[in-house]
């Protein structure tokens, strides 16, 4: 198991780069003529929701995986992939909500599409876990867990097509300039903090497998050593130990 | 819609900093309570290991081999 | 495939015109809801988005009472066993579910749109309504129809239905709201290629996608 | 040339979670005989005869039926297996008749066969009843139609007499009984009559095989042990 200090080094680093990113947000990257200050959510809140949407697409074809070999490992992989996109999730929305009440006034506003197609895919997600929860036999819960990732991780960019073209009649400036026309200063400080979210991310990833890997193994030890009071597994939504 | 002064920026911001940053603390104290369970359980391994090679066996020095040998005669 | 799945879909109709099950639990639920917005909204007629975004509402509600019901013959009365026992292309199940539940819908529209247009519907009924709902019956029939498959092995069939299919729905309730919308207007304009081509695009992106991932749901 | 084996299995295990629904199977049954397997429920019977008909995968081991390897290659044996299960595989809001034309579909078999067979069990005058309206034993007889409605080599047959009166066991026996030819697994509660007319016998206990040998070489009392 080399999990140790590869995964150390990971978790230093990401912190090292998000810690530099918001940095850079705060004293580096200029003020938004526009929105001023409030503008510096934008720093946390995108990066954000950037790798919690390629984490639900990333748990999608993990399940691809699933679906061509048949080797449950990919299920633990698209698991934990959407497991955390959802956590991530809830901190987009909440930020977004802030951001939200600081620059228009209110704490919800229909009119941003790209909050909204979010709220949708979010929507969708959160019915993961009751699905896996709701069926018992491991193997079937993995593939039909991958199927729905599958069917959700294609949905998501459609539905972010389909939102923001029946709201293309109202734009507001800022989030959807995600690249466009922002300044260097401004540009460069957002891609470090894409890379130190995505570098979390990763982190998260890897620290959850390898608390997974070592519950199975655990629980395996167990059953080899014939212990007879063990417990019968707990019904969860988190895979099985694949067998 | 014009810009928010910096004192009222300020808090919103802050928030939505504060936000994250409790994310990441909550789900470190989950899996800090999944730490401990697994802790928990290796030791409870640990035991039962220790239950089954019963210190006295090894103070008198009786090999394992032995043992399983005798317990074939046995049948 | 295509004998088969006419063998399938005539099997369910019959089943369904033996039932009753499915078609008169949707129509129904469809009027029901009809009174209800009248009094929920406060009013007497309706035109523009709100009429579109009732009449969507209410043929999404009614089609999610017949998902729910669409494979439930098939698990506790081993028709799934029995299908898979025989040496046949499995893909012709989803276009018999698909086509079945499509079948259930226009069905429903016979009855739900006339009752629309008679007892809520201010402006005229243009006809050209009847195309955006076909297209948005089609994505409907493929949704549900995987929606339902996917949730009718679960303990909690009726919760993961809606959960899993409403939000796959959104943007053709978006695209099929905005078609109507001009439609329902007194005078309003006429048919929007633009929401047509969305809707179209829609429907084929999740044919293929269904057909690329039914198989799985049917193993073991 | 001699046929290859009808079923060959090695090791054959099937898992339900984490328990053992089928552990470690090992036999082969030729061409044209009758292999009856005995157990207590929940032993793994009804495992191991959906193993055989494609519908469960193995998880470990090698299972070959009809010549071919499951599961990579169970589309060549579906459709040449009759699998008549407890549970009749009939949608019980049409009539016997409409269920098998329904089949006879499936199968891309003739609407005479369903006739025949409604004539052979009996069962022509109640055909346009709803499946919900029969007796149980009805309902079996209109079972064992649709299991042979494609005339398959291979019959999987789960208690296939259980509701049937001794007349209307005597109705089906030319049909899925050791008259019908092929070659049958019978899943059988009763050791006497089981042993009776099968040429390999294996006795199940907790998805393990407890017993197995021919059938001839085996007493009632042995099978019986296996309940205790």
């Amino acid at each position: 198991m080399l999990y140790g200090k590869r995964l150390r080094g990971l978790a230093v680093a990401s912190a090292l780069v998000l810690s530099v990113a918001f940095a850079l947000a705060f004293f580096y990257a200029p003020l938004d003529a526009d929105q001023g200050f409030v503008q510096k959510i934008f720093y946390l809140h995108v990066p954000m929701a950037i790798v919690c949407l390629g984490g639900f697409i990333f748990g999608g074809i993990c399940a691809i995986g699933l679906l061509r070999t048949g080797d449950r490992k990919w299920d633990l992989r698209s698991y934990v992939a959407i497991h955390l996109s959802l956590i991530l999730g809830v901190g987009v929305l909440l930020t977004g909500m802030i951001w939200a009440k600081a620059s228009w006034g209110s704490w919800w506003v229909w009119e941003e599409p790209t909050l909204v197609a979010f709220l949708v895919a979010f929507l969708l997600y959160a019915t993961y876990q009751p699905l896996r929860f709701s069926i018992e036999d491991p193997e079937k819960q993995a593939r039909y867990a991958a199927v729905f990732a599958v069917v959700a991780g294609a949905f998501v960019p459609l539905n972010f097509l389909a939102v923001r073209l029946a709201e293309s009649l109202v734009h507001p400036r800022v989030l959807t300039a995600t690249g466009g026309t922002m300044p260097g200063a401004m540009r460069l400080t957002f891609i470090v903090a894409v890379v130190g979210m995505t570098g979390l991310f990763v982190t998260l990833w890897k620290y959850e497998m390898a608390s997974k890997n070592a519950t199975f193994r655990l629980r395996a030890l167990r059953r080899r050593l014939g212990d007879d009071e063990l417990p019968p597994a707990r019904r969860s939504a988190a895979p099985a130990a694949p067998s | 819609m014009p810009a928010l002064p910096l004192d009222e920026a300020g808090k919103y911001v802050a928030g939505a900093y504060v936000v994250f940053l409790l994310l990441i603390l909550v789900y470190v104290a989950i899996m800090a309570g999944r730490l401990s369970r697994l802790e928990r359980e290796l030791g409870e391994l640990d035991d039962a290991v220790a239950r089954r090679t019963p210190p006295s066996a090894s103070s008198n020095g009786h090999d394992p081999a032995e043992r399983v040998s005798a317990r074939e005669g046995d049948r | 495939m295509i004998r088969v799945a006419l063998a399938v879909l005539r099997k369910d109709l019959l089943v369904e015109l033996r039932t009753k099950e499915s078609v008169p639990a949707m129509a129904l639920f469809s009027l029901v809801t009809y009174v209800v917005f009248r009094f929920g909204l406060d009013r007497t007629s309706l035109e523009g988005d709100l009429a579109a975004g009732v009449l969507v509402v209410t043929l999404l509600f009614a089609a999610v009472l017949g998902i729910n019901r669409l494979f439930v013959a098939e698990r506790e009365q081993g028709g799934f066993d029995a299908f898979l026992l025989a040496p046949v292309d499995r893909s012709a199940l989803l276009v018999a579910k698909a086509l079945a539940l499509l079948v259930f819908l226009v069905a429903v529209e016979v009855v739900a749109v006339p009752a629309f247009v008679v007892l809520l519907l201010g402006p005229a009924f243009d006809p050209a309504a009847l195309v955006v709902l076909a297209l948005a019956d089609v994505g409907i029939a493929v949704i549900g129809t995987l929606a339902s498959a996917l949730a009718v092995q679960t303990r909690a069939r009726d919760l993961i239905v809606p959960l899993v299919a409403l939000p796959l729905l959104v943007p053709l309730v978006i695209a099929t709201a905005q078609g109507l919308s001009p439609l329902l207007s007194e005078g309003g304009g006429g048919l929007d290629a633009g929401w047509l081509a969305v809707l179209g695009l829609y429907d084929t992106v999740f044919v293929l996608l269904s057909y690329a991932v039914f198989d799985f749901l049917l193993e073991d | 040339m001699a046929a290859p084996p009808a079923i060959e299995l090695a090791g054959l295990t099937r898992r339900y979670g984490e328990r053992d629904a089928l552990a470690e199977v090992t036999l082969t049954l030729p061409a044209g005989a009758t292999l009856v397997v005995f157990g207590p429920n929940g032993a793994g019977k009804t495992t191991l005869l959906r193993v055989l008909a494609t519908l469960l995968r193995p998880h470990e081991g090698a299972a070959r039926v009809l010549g071919r390897e499951l599961p990579a290659e169970s589309w060549a044996v579906r459709g040449r297996i009759g699998l008549l299960a407890h549970d009749p595989l009939l949608y019980r809001d049409l009539s016997g008749r409409e269920n098998l034309r329904y089949h006879a579909a499936l199968h891309g078999a003739g609407r005479e066969r369903a006739e025949f067979l409604l004539d052979a069990v009996g069962m022509d005058r109640r055909a346009d009843e709803p499946v919900r309206f029969l007796s149980r034993g009805m309902v079996q007889r209109l079972a064992v139609c649709r299991a042979v409605l494609h005339d398959p080599d291979l019959l999987l047959l789960d208690e296939p007499t259980s509701h049937l009166d001794p007349a209307a066991a005597e109705l089906v026996g030319p049909l899925i009984g050791r008259a019908s030819a092929r070659t049958r697994v019978v899943a059988s509660h009763d050791p006497a009559g089981g042993l009776a007319e099968a040429d390999l016998a294996l006795g199940l206990r907790a998805g393990r095989t407890a017993l197995l040998g021919p059938a001839a070489g085996v007493s009632p009392a042995e099978v019986g042990a296996l309940y205790r």
